[in-house]
């Protein structure tokens, strides 16, 4: 077997491995850290597809950045460990895997038979277009609309985030957050 | 070396979304530097930038039409011009309902109106792409400024619930989007909507099975923005806990911007093998009438209630898609303008009568405001009947270009199943008329005050649903 | 590095993709949900990437980046979502988030 | 004739957006306002009506309504025999109504509404019967089925009558689904939706074969809207409006716009034998069964209701046996004397303090004698007496079901009997006898003002002679006359007629039967007159006073008993049966047991959004699933 194919599989067992720890693990902290592994393992398989750079900015923003975000919330939060969906939705973790092979096997096997031809395997090739040069000529002439659609779309999360997490309310009136908690109490005793 | 080809024209194409997006940064930038600006101002000149975009969009009409943009990103047609005024006219009349609320309950503008200017960017982004990235850059911005709007009411835990709702399944309904993409890629080699097209019609008769499927999950994904059963659990919940005028705008400008995108891929790009997935969108239309109109009867939450009406909505629009010809754009297109005034005129009356904090919402709160409030009750009974389908109302026309439309390609059970549907409906939206007319308040329900801006807001839906619904001629004309 | 069938890497995303969508329907943290989203954008990206090389086309690597964007996107907003809520009703779990029924 | 028609109805428009906008402010001038509009629109009607009658008629297009692309609505008007009738009737009759409302809604809080109502119904009205394509049909069609339930529910603060406008708008809607299916379904065969267009390329509907299939949908929204069997719950619930509503919608025009309809569109139904003979067959049904549930209601204006229902069911024997003429001009002069024997009811209202229980009133003759002197005309004219409007009228349609099929006649004229039975029992009871009246209401009996009398008397007039326009030809051979009115309304129903080929009778057959339709109106009167004016009388002061012809009428009274209890009695156990059981069980009870079912399915349905997000999201992926699924294996 080949290094590429014994690269091939470790990854893809590290990532699927990673995958089940995400879904399984009743503690959040596990969970992101087994996603970080999943991680790890796709910027691998992204290399073996040739696509280097892609592969770095996946490690820096999903790794790095991502993942510290969800790590801190986490902690911030206090997240206690889960237990699972209690009573009559227990059944949804059975449910679930009925679902999973499902769609597994549409996807993955009658979505993907056109591949399976015995003669004409397509083979992953040996490309250039993944080099930073070949991406960001791309970006900056045929797909610079995209990017720049990008950046307000950046904008937008960035005020919609801050909005939502910004402590005082409106131009510093304590008062007014008081008064909208009151409103908010009597509403929920009308309920 | 890299060659540029963009040249003056290509930003005159995107030129609406550029003014909204221009206005929507001075606006945040302004918010920040100028803190003691009052809020209002900010609305106002956010409405201002959407009048400037209006009137911006009509320059669209003079540069050359039907072609690509932008290296093939985006591509300007009637169609383009159409769904920009729609969208823009929302988001109009929706910020005007916001300066109304935000006397009922706090509201800072400074977030508010930025973020309603770049979701109408993203909507306008969906109307002209011509790529199936613009379409998910701009799906996406839309989605992101809507989860926040929803979650609006940051300190009330039925905003905030519908916020998460909404975020999080409409990630994963991302997810099936995407995914759809990628097979389509895959199968095309471009996510290209023009060559797209080339391929679907080329290969109409022999296409694989990935082919199907990544058209497929491009259904569901916009058909969970669009809410058409079985993608629309959010539905409910989302309209239900998010502000009033951010449910209007949801209800109307993310539909709008949904059935866009189905309009742009499924009946202009691969419509040429459309008889593949008719008879799929032939059913899910026929459940999504029929799901959202009987669970609409039982419901007392008037938000509730009009968020059941929308998926039934939703299915009638999907017979105009199903028809497939080419009166289906024209005639989805009216209905989408009609369907913005009824709703935007509803959601005004509930606004107004739910009062602080959103407390009077349930039907039984209209009671007696027949009396009380003449014109308000008068525009939620033409709301109502143009919903229900009524003439001489803009609904009735336009059911009327929809069942047309899907007699014409022969979908005479589909026309049926829609007929007997508006039918049901009647019967739900007739409650609130006997609410207003029939039924004596038994609690004094304090409203909110009718301000200008909203008062404005009614005036327009009632013009708009009456012009519609007695001279519709001109308007679809103008339409595609 | 040429003998790896494409669809190997294929069928790779989709079994990531059906892993992520588990994660959805059975975890209750609002959090860990999320994590699972992020697991399925991945697979997408996987997907991407694997017919970007079998087609020869930069495309799908300019389609990955802006996945990416819209991922940090979402995890932010989703993220300030969620501390809100906790900040409100002290619990992240999806299950105890159902005022809105019916 | 362009350059004035466009007023018949823009007259009664202006009139409802005046006093629908200054209503308030009007007050009593509201009244005038609607009433002068309704009869500028009735001089109009006229001056059309006398140049049709001169030959000139008129279809074409006012202006261009909706154009976009493929399809094309104008707004345009046909004005000829047919029509011309119908705008007569509808602006005439709707006049007098209107003034009488003046008088009867005099005193109301918010008679601007009232009027703006009654006004925009006018125009409904007329646009319905003025247009010259489908889509002015059907808008005028859902016009008046909104004001009808707008005016229904009027008094709002009664919960009774909010429910019945419910009622009926929501039965109503039934019956329009099915007309809507069926507009659709000539639209998109033919392409067009002008009748001339449409009577032109019949063709196409038969060789598509949709023929029959379009012509019952259409039937079926005729039997929502003119409350035939099994949709015509609606109406006796209807009641619950002020009274001249019901007079102008419930009896003299919105209930015959099916028939109107239906003679409309005689050359398309004259295609399909089956839609002609299931009108027949619903026709006679109601006809017969709404009339056996008027014989013992006690509510002067649910008799009414039903005897309006039994009468569109005569009207519809007539359409649908292919007597087109005969069933519109029972259509007419219905129209003469329903509207009279309602506005006659609520002078009698008007005059008991509102009472509507016939058991409590009688006497009343000499009290108020022109509203019992008009009244007599009326039910004289329904009951078929020669010569006043109701006989000819009948008895023509009854002939021509003779032709048709005798069974068919047989059971019109049982109809008949009954009619005239329990229209006299309300008279009888109502200003004769001795008086049941509540002491204390008794003391303030009174005539009505001028301006509800004079409309009643201009009614009476109609309703006595308005049947000569239409004397059967074998009589009118007696001294060389001629059927005017069937003359009158012969091009519009040329082409069906000659497509049905109608059988003619003999003569003497056609003076049998008229004599038998004299003879049968006159018995139930006689019926009547035992059991209600006889019984009154009471027997020991009469046999104190004629000795010797006590006995004689002592045994009379037997003869009075044994009708009763060998006849009658079964007829009113009957009916009674028919009334509380079938009626109100079996049909109301479906209608509501079918919304029950969708209320149920309903509440069901709706427990699948839980709240948990886990369950939409597996809903949603269960639906991918199933969407795959569809094209893998498809």
């Amino acid at each position: 077997m080949a290094l590429e194919s014994i690269l091939f599989w470790l990854f893809a067992m590290l990532a699927v491995g990673g995958g089940v720890g995400v879904v399984v693990h009743p503690n959040p902290v596990k969970s992101a850290l087994f996603l970080v592994v999943t991680f790890f393992a796709l910027a691998g398989e992204y290399v073996l597809l040739m696509a280097h750079f892609v592969a770095i900015v996946h490690i820096a923003v999903y790794a790095g950045a991502i993942m510290v975000l969800f790590l801190f919330v986490i902690m911030l939060l206090n997240v206690q460990e889960e237990s699972r969906l209690a009573g009559v939705w227990g059944f949804m973790r059975y449910f679930s895997v009925v679902l999973f092979v499902a769609l597994f096997v549409q996807l993955g096997y009658f979505g993907y038979q056109g591949f399976f031809g015995a003669e004409n395997v397509p083979l992953v090739r040996e490309t250039e277009i993944g080099t930073v040069e070949q991406i960001g000529t791309a970006l900056f002439s045929q797909y610079v609309l995209p990017f720049e659609i990008a950046s307000i779309l950046l904008l937008t999360a960035m005020i919609g985030a801050l909005y939502l997490s910004k402590q005082k309310l409106g131009l510093g009136e304590p008062a007014r957050a008081a008064r909208v908690k009151e409103a908010l109490h009597e509403k929920e005793e009308a309920h | 070396m890299v060659t540029i080809n963009i040249g003056s024209s290509d930003f005159a194409a995107i030129l609406p979304i550029l003014v909204v997006c221009a206005f929507g940064i001075y606006l945040m930038v302004q918010g920040v530097l100028a803190p003691r600006i009052h809020k209002l101002t900010l609305a106002y000149i956010g409405l201002a930038g959407i009048m400037i975009a209006m009137v911006s969009n009509f320059y669209l009409l003079g540069i050359e039409t039907d072609r690509a943009y932008f290296e093939g990103m985006v591509f300007v047609d009637k169609l383009t011009v159409t769904l920009n005024f729609i969208f823009l006219l929302t988001a109009a009349l929706c910020l005007l309902l916001m300066t109304s609320y935000s006397e009922q309950e706090e509201i800072e503008f400074i977030e508010f109106t930025p973020l309603i200017l770049f979701a109408t960017a993203g909507m306008m982004l969906m109307g002209c792409a011509e790529s199936l990235m613009i379409i998910f850059l701009g799906l996406e911005t839309m989605s992101i400024a809507l989860y926040v709007m929803a979650g609006f009411r940051r300190f009330n835990r039925f905003s905030l619930e519908a916020a998460l709702k909404y975020l999080l399944l409409g990630a994963f309904a991302t997810g099936f989007l995407l995914y759809g993409m990628a097979l389509i890629y895959g199968t095309v080699g471009t996510t290209n909507l023009t060559q797209i097209s080339a391929y679907y019609s080329e290969n109409a008769l022999n296409l694989n099975v990935m082919a199907l499927f990544g058209v497929a999950l491009l259904v569901i994904g916009f058909g969970f923005k669009v809410a058409l059963v079985p993608f629309h659990m959010w539905t409910p919940d989302v309209y239900q806990g998010a502000p009033i005028p951010v449910t209007a705008y949801m209800a109307v400008g993310a539909k709008a911007a949904g059935f866009a995108a189905v309009l742009r891929v499924l009946v202009l790009a691969t419509g040429q093998a459309a008889f593949e997935w008719s008879q799929l969108l032939w059913l899910l239309a026929v459940i999504t009438m029929t799901v959202g109109n009987i669970i609409a009867l039982v419901q007392s939450d008037i938000k509730r209630m009009l968020a059941y009406s929308s998926i039934a909505h939703a299915g009638y629009i999907m017979i105009g898609i199903v028809a497939g010809n080419e009166t289906t754009v024209s005639a989805v297109l009216f209905y989408l303008v009609v369907y913005m005034f009824m709703n935007i005129g509803a959601f005004a009356v509930a606004g107004i009568v739910s009062g602080k904090n959103e407390q009077h919402v349930d039907i039984k709160h209209f009671a007696g405001l027949g009396k009380s409030q003449p014109m308000l009750a008068l525009v939620m009974t033409v709301c109502m009947f143009s919903l229900a389908g009524f003439p001489p109302t803009g609904g009735f026309m336009g059911k009327l270009y929809l069942f047309k439309a899907a007699m014409e390609s022969g979908y005479t059970w589909l026309v049926i199943f829609g007929a007997l549907n508006t039918l049901i409906s009647v019967y739900y939206y007739i409650r609130v008329v006997v609410a207003m007319y029939f039924q004596d308040s038994k609690e004094s329900v304090k409203m909110a005050a009718v301000l200008p801006g909203v008062g404005l807001v009614l005036l327009v839906t009632l013009l708009g649903i009456f012009y519609l619904g007695i001279f519709p001629g001109t308007t679809l004309s103008l339409l595609y | 590095m040429l003998s790896i069938p494409v669809h190997y890497f294929l069928i790779l995303g989709a079994i990531l993709f059906g892993l992520g969508v588990v994660g959805v329907i059975t975890r209750r943290n609002a959090i860990v949900i999320f994590m699972s989203i992020e697991l399925m954008l991945n697979a997408v990206n996987l997907t991407f990437l694997a017919f970007s090389n079998y087609l020869n086309n930069v495309e799908g690597h300019i389609f990955v980046f802006m996945i990416m964007v819209v991922a940090a996107a979402e995890v932010a907003v989703g993220l300030a979502i969620i501390v809100a809520i906790f900040r409100l009703r002290e619990t992240v779990h999806v299950d105890d988030i159902r005022l809105l029924k019916w | 004739m362009e350059d004035f028609i466009w007023l018949i109805p823009l007259m009664p428009l202006l009139g409802a957006i005046i006093n629908g906008l200054f209503g308030h402010v009007l007050k009593g001038k509201a009244g005038l306002i609607a009433s002068i509009a309704v009869l500028i629109s009735f001089l109009y009607s006229v001056k059309a009506f006398l140049m049709v009658l001169d030959g000139v008629t008129f279809d074409g297009d006012l202006f261009t309504w909706i154009a976009a692309g493929s399809f094309q609505a104008n707004f345009g008007l046909r004005i000829d025999q047919l029509s011309s009738v119908m705008m007569l009737v509808v602006s005439g009759v709707g006049f007098l109504i209107h003034v009488y409302a003046n008088g009867y809604m005099h005193g109301d809080r918010s008679v601007g509404r009232f009027f703006a109502y009654m006004n925009l119904f006018v125009f409904s009205m007329l646009m319905l019967v003025m247009g010259n394509n489908l889509l002015l049909l059907y808008l005028g069609w859902e016009g008046v089925g909104l004001c009808s339930y707008l005016l229904i529910g009027y008094f709002y603060d009664k919960p009774s009558a909010a429910k019945a406008g419910l009622k009926a708008f929501l039965v109503n809607r039934v019956g329009d689904f099915g007309f809507a299916i069926g507009i659709f379904i000539i639209f998109t065969t033919i392409g067009t939706i002008t009748y001339s267009g449409i009577f032109e390329n019949v063709e196409r509907l038969v060789s598509a074969g949709v023929v029959t299939t379009a012509s019952l949908l259409l039937f079926m929204g005729a039997c929502g809207k003119s409350a035939q069997f099994p949709l015509y719950i609606w109406l006796p619930d209807a009641m619950e409006g002020p009274t001249p509503v019901s007079a102008l919608i419930h009896a003299a025009t919105m209930v015959t716009a099916g028939v109107y309809m239906v003679a409309r569109f005689s050359f398309l139904f004259s295609y399909s034998e089956t839609a002609m003979l299931v009108i027949v067959i619903i026709g006679t049904f109601t006809a017969l069964f709404a009339a056996t549930m008027a014989l013992v209601n006690n509510d002067i204006k649910r008799v009414l209701a039903y005897s309006t229902i039994s009468q569109l069911g005569y009207m519809f024997i007539g359409v649908g046996v292919g007597a087109y003429a005969a069933g519109v001009f029972h259509l007419m002069t219905h129209a003469f004397f329903k509207a009279l024997l309602f506005l006659g009811a609520g002078a009698v209202m008007h005059s008991l303090a509102d009472e509507t229980n016939i058991q409590k009133m009688g006497a009343l003759y000499g009290k108020i004698k022109i509203t019992a002197l008009t009244f007599i005309m009326a039910w004289l004219a329904i009951s078929g007496i020669p010569p006043f409007s109701g006989f000819f009228s009948k008895d023509e349609i009854l002939a021509n079901a003779y032709a048709y099929h005798p069974l068919v006649w047989f059971f019109g004229a049982v109809g008949a009997f009954i009619t005239a039975f329990y229209m006299s029992r309300l008279v009888f009871l109502t200003f004769f006898g001795e008086s049941r009246v509540d002491p204390e209401v008794e003391k303030h009996i009174h005539e009505s003002p001028r301006v509800m009398t004079i409309p009643l008397m201009v009614l009476a007039f109609l309703a006595v002679v308005g049947g000569l326009v239409g004397i059967p030809q074998f009589v009118a051979d007696l001294w060389g006359g001629s059927n005017h009115f069937h003359h009158f309304l012969e091009p519009v129903f040329a082409a069906a007629n000659e497509r049905l080929h109608l059988a003619h009778l003999s003569h003497a057959l056609e003076y049998g039967l008229m004599l038998a339709s004299v003879l049968i109106a006159l018995g139930g009167i006689y019926l009547a007159y035992l059991m209600y004016i006889k019984k009154a009388i009471d027997p020991d002061a009469l046999a104190a006073k004629y000795k010797g012809a006590y006995t004689t009428l002592y045994n009379k009274y037997y003869v009075d008993e044994g009708i009763d209890a060998g006849l009658l009695n079964p007829i009113v156990v009957m009916s009674r049966w028919l009334w509380h059981f079938v009626d109100e069980r079996i049909i109301d009870g479906l209608v509501n047991v079918s919304a029950k079912i969708v209320m149920l399915i309903s509440l069901l349905v709706r427990r699948v959004q839980t709240g948990y997000v886990q369950h939409y999201a597996s809903v949603m992926v269960i639906g991918v699933i199933l969407v795959l699924g569809y094209y893998l294996f498809s």
